[in-house]
């Protein structure tokens, strides 16, 4: 019997190896276009300046990390090929985890990262901020948005709202545009992202005397089923239901209220965007949904625009937002850096201590993807102005 | 575990002793009166008595499935019976579970050998002495000095009944790896080394040679008389069982069919038809 | 009212997760190993109908036979490559290696379908069934899910009872060695096994994907410890007892958020799941073995 | 026979030389400025991770039970730790003796944990007792998660699900729910947890090899057996589950304080896997086996990162490839035929079975 299986074992061996050298194949490309990439930017005349990257590029959460590197590549490629200073990006995988972020964190020294581009997500921000703290480097997060990220680090800085900015920006915005008198949230308490944007709303909230008629939860592990959720929403006679979360839970909640006939004005925030662009997605689940983003991939403007194109040519996909943070947060270094005399050999702590002068310096304002007029307070936390989205006819439209 | 059996009253029953004169001034070490269990209320044991005198070594026979086994079974308490009462030395068991029956002194071993196989032939027989070894667990990660004198005298301990069945050279040896008589007898040691009043041995004998258990015999008879302890043992090997019990109680479908000393059991007529079969003209065998 | 329609929600959830535990349990019965993969191949089997139906535009009913024809073929590559080779080995080895695939279904399906949320179509061609002026709402998914439950209850009744396969599965569960020693083969035995879980996965996945119409790479990870988790509730290798603790889990987690709190409706399942092995320490329906002594 | 003692005897020393000698290398290594970050950052990490392994080693290959859910006690350990040495700061100014003490904080209330769930996790069997371990590991992280805790001026202040916290000037939050604890003070170092490692190889070592050991792997061995010399399995399973619980939690107190930031959702299930999968590459009941396991598998990772995206797909397939080839004969002899046979003999005698 050991004799007639031996071969079929082989065979199916050689199958396997078969589709796995398939698989890297098509992999290969992709890593010998960026082989090419790194030599054009290394022939160039200037060292290019290291920039840093960490965020989840593999498990759940990767769909964000590899989105912010994405943006950021393209933001690179274009400045090296304005000529003038050369960025080199190295952007590596934390699995949207505490350790791994760190140990991203210390390959990164280990290279001569010069500035950070990260983390993407918050926990793992809140790990590595304190060592590029120690370490002076000077760190610009695209979208790790708690308060708890910048909070007493000098050197960190934020791309995105603040979950706090965000919480009080959507309490006021729906309390100006009276867009719901009876308020239900549906929020990730298992997300510090969420639970953020929550927290503050809530407390808001109630300030402005919204009446807040139900609060519920859900956990990245009960992330299916929110029919429990919706219930509770429709009986307490909610006529809008406020979603501080990401697009695919989002997604279900939509599916779910329709299902069950319920139909309340939905408010989301920046982490919704990015809805229409899933792929087979129903956009009329989504109609009258009403967002506050700083951006959003169909806008007219010629960055916007010049931007998706090039992201769509590369990636096949359309950009989210945190593709636009990504590209954006290289953009701002580069503003910041143009017009100085910065080299590949100036030193980390040098540099952190110049683009902190910079980014707190009341004349250096950044107009990038995500938001007109940015500019930076001492803390780190980033202003700008969101923007008020409402889905109509499966587009983003400006409310204003 | 603790689960309360319903107590049959005890009501002097007449003597079914066939304890042997020596022992029959002192307290039989093992009263069973009426013992019995139900699986899905099939009665695999019922109405079951019996005493066993203090160094008397007695055996229990019958045909497969008589229920053999599971009389040692309720008597170590991994069964737990249905109904009727075991004292052992005078006191009663119900409440008791295996470990505490053990500690109380009963000690045993399995039809189908159960050792620690990954263990040493040494450390199996530790495990037996295990509650004489006087030392608790800190002062066994402390290395207190308890430790040493207690593991010293466990190991001293151990070498002495090993060398009962002459298996100190085997002592470093795992004793799933030993051959099977050997594992028989390093079972029986372990049974010992826990210093039981009474030892249960569920078919010793089973896959020795006739000359293997000639010694086995003889080494039963040897602990009785060294140790003074009462042995209680099934066997199908009728050499061993007629040449050393004192006492037999036959058993089939549960049941006592008779009871006495070798000589009467070989001639009584149950026996004989539980064995062989009713004379029906059936030629079994 | 609303304790009826939380209820039926319940059934829904628990229905998905019944038709994951089938699977589970089908290949613990026979090879006695815990397939962490199990919730992964659910995954593939998502993403193969999302491709035949999206990309290829082929019909439901197709999307649903190609997922399945992928994930046979997928399930027996993973038995011989991964599982054979440790037939001898304990059962641990096996387990880790388990998750090896798990990890590597996950990440080649990243690399592969990228990591960004797919948004799946129902395959369900009807909408939900509405009771009492909509105020008890039964989604066609749910109904379709357990009428498949059903039809895969039977079938691997029949085939487990009355097939000269099933006879075999049944040898190889109740011991290999003796099983080999009566000339059955063991490997095709267990083969056949991974084909019909593999099988079973993909329509999981397909349902899964249907009641719950977001498609990650990670899609089945959670679904696969939940339905697990059912799978030992109703007693593992029990084919009803799967079916029935998948629907109970579904039913506690949504009464749990219903009524206790949404953010410890897990912890609430999980301890529900523990009082109920304390009172029946081998799940509702599992066979309680006695010791032999 | 002597031999056979001496042979665990020395075989015990070689375990304690291992990480000597590992320290010894590192210190010289760090002193001589020859180590990069990367490896540097992960020595701590390291060290939690083979205490770790070695305590879940004491449940699975020790005591013979399929634990799915240590990383609910390393969890509980982490933050009780923190929590400790949070509101030790003034107290004690000293960074080791408060670290210390959130070890013996974490250990000890991650032994409390591993007493209440062994009541009724140990009166199960075999793989139910698996998904029992899961379910607690699940729970932990659950209602971990839904914790806000902090302190000020008056006390230390507890809520759930809501953050309902009222502190006053100068308090601070240690627990934040889902966002976990933020801005700890670091205390760890690669000192602390070589420390933590010899203190567990101590306890683990002496414990196996004495009575209580002895008696655990009679358990392991025949349940019934070992009830019928007098072996009360409640105890001594108990007795296990619970040590190794203690030290997992001491080892969560260092990993946690080792981190600016942690959360509970980081002591998932994948998690507990993860360190189950130590265990049984190094070999059950194998405690150097653990040792390297642990190291080779934290390290693998990061050595990996120059696969880029195919990098945890590499880490997969490595991950299926060992388990093959360590457990299958066939495929052992193929490797040795291609050329590789000293390096894995060599590997062989290293971690080879106990069991």
């Amino acid at each position: 019997m050991r004799k007639h299986m031996k071969p079929r074992f082989y065979l199916t061996l050689i199958v396997a190896l078969v589709l796995c050298l398939a698989m890297l194949a098509g992999c290969g490309d992709k890593g010998t276009k960026k082989a090419d990439d790194k030599q054009a930017e290394t022939s160039d005349d200037a060292a290019p300046i290291k920039l840093g990257g960490i965020g989840p590029l593999t498990g759940g959460a990767a769909v964000y990390g590899i989105a912010v590197q994405n943006g950021a590549n393209i933001a690179v490629e274009e400045i090296n090929a304005l000529g003038g200073m050369q960025f080199k990006l190295n952007f590596q995988d934390d699995e949207h985890d505490t350790e791994k972020s760190v140990n991203a964190y210390n390959v990164l020294k280990d290279w001569g990262m010069q500035i950070l581009v990260g983390t993407v997500t918050t926990v793992p921000c809140n790990a590595v901020g304190p060592e590029s703290y120690n370490d002076r480097i000077f760190t610009l997060t695209p979208s790790a948005s708690s308060p708890e990220v910048v909070e007493g680090k000098d050197n960190v800085f934020q791309m995105c709202f603040s979950d706090t900015n965000q919480g009080i920006a959507a309490a006021q915005y729906i309390q100006e545009k009276d867009l719901g008198s009876k308020i239900a949230i549906i929020y990730n308490n298992s997300d510090a992202y969420s639970t953020g944007i929550y927290e503050k709303f809530s407390s808001e909230a109630e300030a402005k005397g919204l009446e807040v008629v139900s609060t519920t939860t859900f956990t990245e592990d009960t992330a299916n089923d929110f029919s429990v959720q919706l219930t509770e929403a429709q009986n307490a006679g909610a006529d809008l239901v406020f979603l501080p979360i990401y697009c695919p839970p989002a997604a279900l909640i939509l599916a779910q209220a329709k299902d069950m006939g319920y139909k309340p004005a939905f408010f989301g925030v920046d982490g919704m965007d990015g809805i229409l662009e899933l792929e087979n997605f129903d956009t009329e689940l989504a109609e009258g949904v009403m967002l506050l983003t700083p951006f959003v991939a169909d806008a007219t403007d010629d960055l916007t625009v010049a931007f998706v194109e090039k992201y769509k040519d590369l990636h096949g996909e359309v950009p989210n937002q945190f593709a636009a943070d990504g590209y954006d947060s290289v953009y701002a270094i580069y503003e910041a850096l143009k017009d100085s005399d910065v080299t590949a050999e100036t030193p980390a702590s040098d540099l952190c201590e110049l683009l902190i002068g910079i980014f707190t310096s009341d004349d250096f304002v950044f107009n990038g993807l995500t938001g007109d007029n940015m500019t930076w307070s001492k803390s780190g936390e980033v202003a700008k102005s969101p923007k008020g989205i409402v889905i109509e006819n499966g587009v983003y439209v400006g409310i204003d | 575990m603790n689960r309360t059996i319903k107590k049959t009253k005890m009501v002097p029953l007449p003597s079914h002793s066939i304890i042997p004169e020596r022992d029959i001034a002192q307290k039989p070490i093992l009263e069973v009166r009426r013992l019995g269990i139900n699986f899905g209320g099939l009665a695999a044991v019922e109405d079951f008595n019996i005493d066993v005198g203090r160094t008397e070594i007695c055996g229990i026979i019958g045909p497969n499935g008589a229920g053999k086994t599971t009389i040692f079974n309720l008597l170590t308490k991994i069964y737990q019976p249905t109904s009727g009462a075991i004292l052992l030395d005078g006191h009663d068991t119900a409440n008791m579970n295996t470990v505490q029956i053990n500690q109380a002194g009963i000690a045993r071993t399995f039809q189908n050998i159960r050792l620690f196989p990954s263990l040493s032939v040494e450390d199996n027989v530790k495990i037996g002495l295990h509650n004489q070894i006087g030392y608790n667990m800190l002062s066994g990660i402390f290395r207190l000095p308890a430790f040493f004198s207690g593991e010293r005298r466990a190991r001293k301990r151990a070498m002495e009944l090993l060398d009962i069945f002459d298996m100190t050279h085997l002592a470093s040896h795992r004793a799933g790896s030993l051959p099977y008589g050997a594992q028989r007898r390093l079972e029986l040691i372990r049974a010992l080394a826990t210093n039981p009043k009474l030892l249960l041995l569920d078919e010793p004998a089973a896959g020795m040679n006739p000359s293997e258990t000639e010694e086995l015999m003889s080494n039963i008879e040897k602990i009785r008389d060294s140790f003074q302890i009462a042995i209680m043992l099934i066997e199908h090997d009728m050499r061993l069982v007629m040449g050393i019990c004192e006492g037999i109680a036959v058993i089939n479908y549960g049941k006592i069919i008779a009871k006495g000393t070798p000589e009467e059991i070989q001639n009584n007529p149950l026996v004989i038809e539980a064995y062989l079969g009713k004379k029906k003209g059936n030629h079994t065998c | 009212m609303t304790f009826l329609s939380h209820l039926i929600s319940g059934i829904s959830l628990g229905s998905i997760y019944a038709i994951i535990a089938l699977g589970y349990t089908m290949v613990y019965g026979i090879a006695k190993m815990l397939n962490f993969a199990h919730g992964d191949v659910i995954m593939v089997g998502g993403y193969m109908s999302f491709i035949a139906m999206i990309y290829f535009g082929w019909p439901p009913l197709l999307s649903i036979l190609f997922a399945m024809v992928v994930c046979t073929v997928l399930g027996i590559l993973i038995e011989q490559l991964a599982y054979k080779p440790l037939r001898a080995a304990p059962s641990l080895a096996v387990l880790i290696t388990a998750i090896g695939v798990s990890y590597f279904l996950q990440n080649a399906a990243q690399l592969i379908f990228s990591a960004n949320h797919k948004s799946y179509s129902s395959v369900v061609p009807f909408g939900s069934l509405r009771l009492f002026n909509d105020r008890l709402i039964i989604s066609g998914t749910t109904i379709v899910t357990i009428i498949v439950c059903i039809v895969i209850i039977l079938a691997l009744n029949t085939i487990v009872n009355k097939t000269k396969i099933g006879k075999a599965m049944r040898a190889v569960s109740e011991d290999k060695d003796a099983a080999q020693l009566m000339g059955i083969n063991i490997n095709k035995t267990i083969s056949i096994t991974f084909a019909i879980g593999s099988a079973l996965a993909a329509v999981a996945g397909v349902l899964l994907c249907s009641a719950y119409p977001i498609l990650m790479p990670t899609t089945g990870a959670m679904p696969g410890i939940k339905a697990f988790t059912a799978a030992v509730f109703g007693g593992i290798g029990s084919i009803p007892g799967a079916f029935l603790g998948g629907i109970l889990l579904g039913i506690i987690e949504i009464l749990g958020k219903a009524y206790i709190s949404t953010q410890l409706s897990d912890a609430i399942v999980f301890a529900v799941l523990i009082i109920i092995l304390l009172v029946k320490p081998t799940g509702l329906l599992g066979k309680k073995v006695l010791v032999k002594v | 026979m002597k031999y056979l003692r001496l042979r665990s005897k020395i075989d015990n020393w070689l375990t304690y030389g291992l990480i000597i000698v590992a320290y010894i290398v590192m210190r010289l290594l760090i002193a001589g400025g020859n180590i990069s970050s990367t490896l540097q950052g992960q020595l701590v990490p390291i060290t939690a991770y083979i205490v770790m392994a070695i305590s879940l080693n004491l449940t699975v290959g020790v005591l013979g039970e399929l634990s799915l859910g240590h990383a609910g006690f390393m969890s509980v350990g982490a933050f009780s730790g923190v929590i400790t040495a949070t509101l030790l700061t003034d107290a004690i100014p000293m960074t080791w003796l408060r670290l210390a003490l959130a070890m013996l904080v974490g250990g000890l209330f991650a032994g409390i944990f591993g007493f209440l769930i062994g009541i009724p996790v140990l009166r199960l069997q075999g793989d139910y007792l698996a998904i029992v371990t899961l379910a607690f590991g699940e729970i932990i992280k659950n209602v971990v998660g839904t914790i806000y805790l902090g302190y000020d001026a008056n006390g230390i202040q507890v809520s759930i699900e809501n953050n309902t916290l009222q502190l006053g000037e100068g308090g601070k939050v240690i627990l934040n729910g889902p966002k976990g604890a933020t801005g700890i003070t670091k205390l760890s170092s690669f000192n602390a947890g070589f420390i933590l490692i010899l203190i567990t190889l101590f306890i683990v070592l002496n414990l196996i090899n004495s009575k209580s050991g002895r008696a655990i792997k009679a358990v392991r061995d025949d349940k019934i057996a070992a009830e019928s010399v007098g072996i009360s399995i409640w105890r001594y399973r108990m007795m296990a589950f619970v040590t190794s619980a203690t030290l997992a939690g001491a080892a969560g107190a260092l990993y946690a304080l080792n981190y600016s930031a942690v959360d509970a959702g980081k002591f998932d299930f994948n998690k507990s896997i993860l360190i189950l999968v130590f265990v049984v590459l190094g070999g059950m009941g194998n405690i150097r086996g653990s040792i390297i396991a642990a190291t080779v598998l934290t390290v693998l990772p990061e050595v990996l990162r120059a696969f880029d995206e195919v990098r945890m797909l590499v880490y997969a397939i490595i991950l299926i490839l060992v388990m093959l080839v360590r457990n299958n004969k066939t495929l052992r002899q193929l490797f040795q035929k291609i050329g590789i046979r000293r390096r894995n003999s060599l590997s062989n005698n290293k971690e080879g079975d106990e069991t």
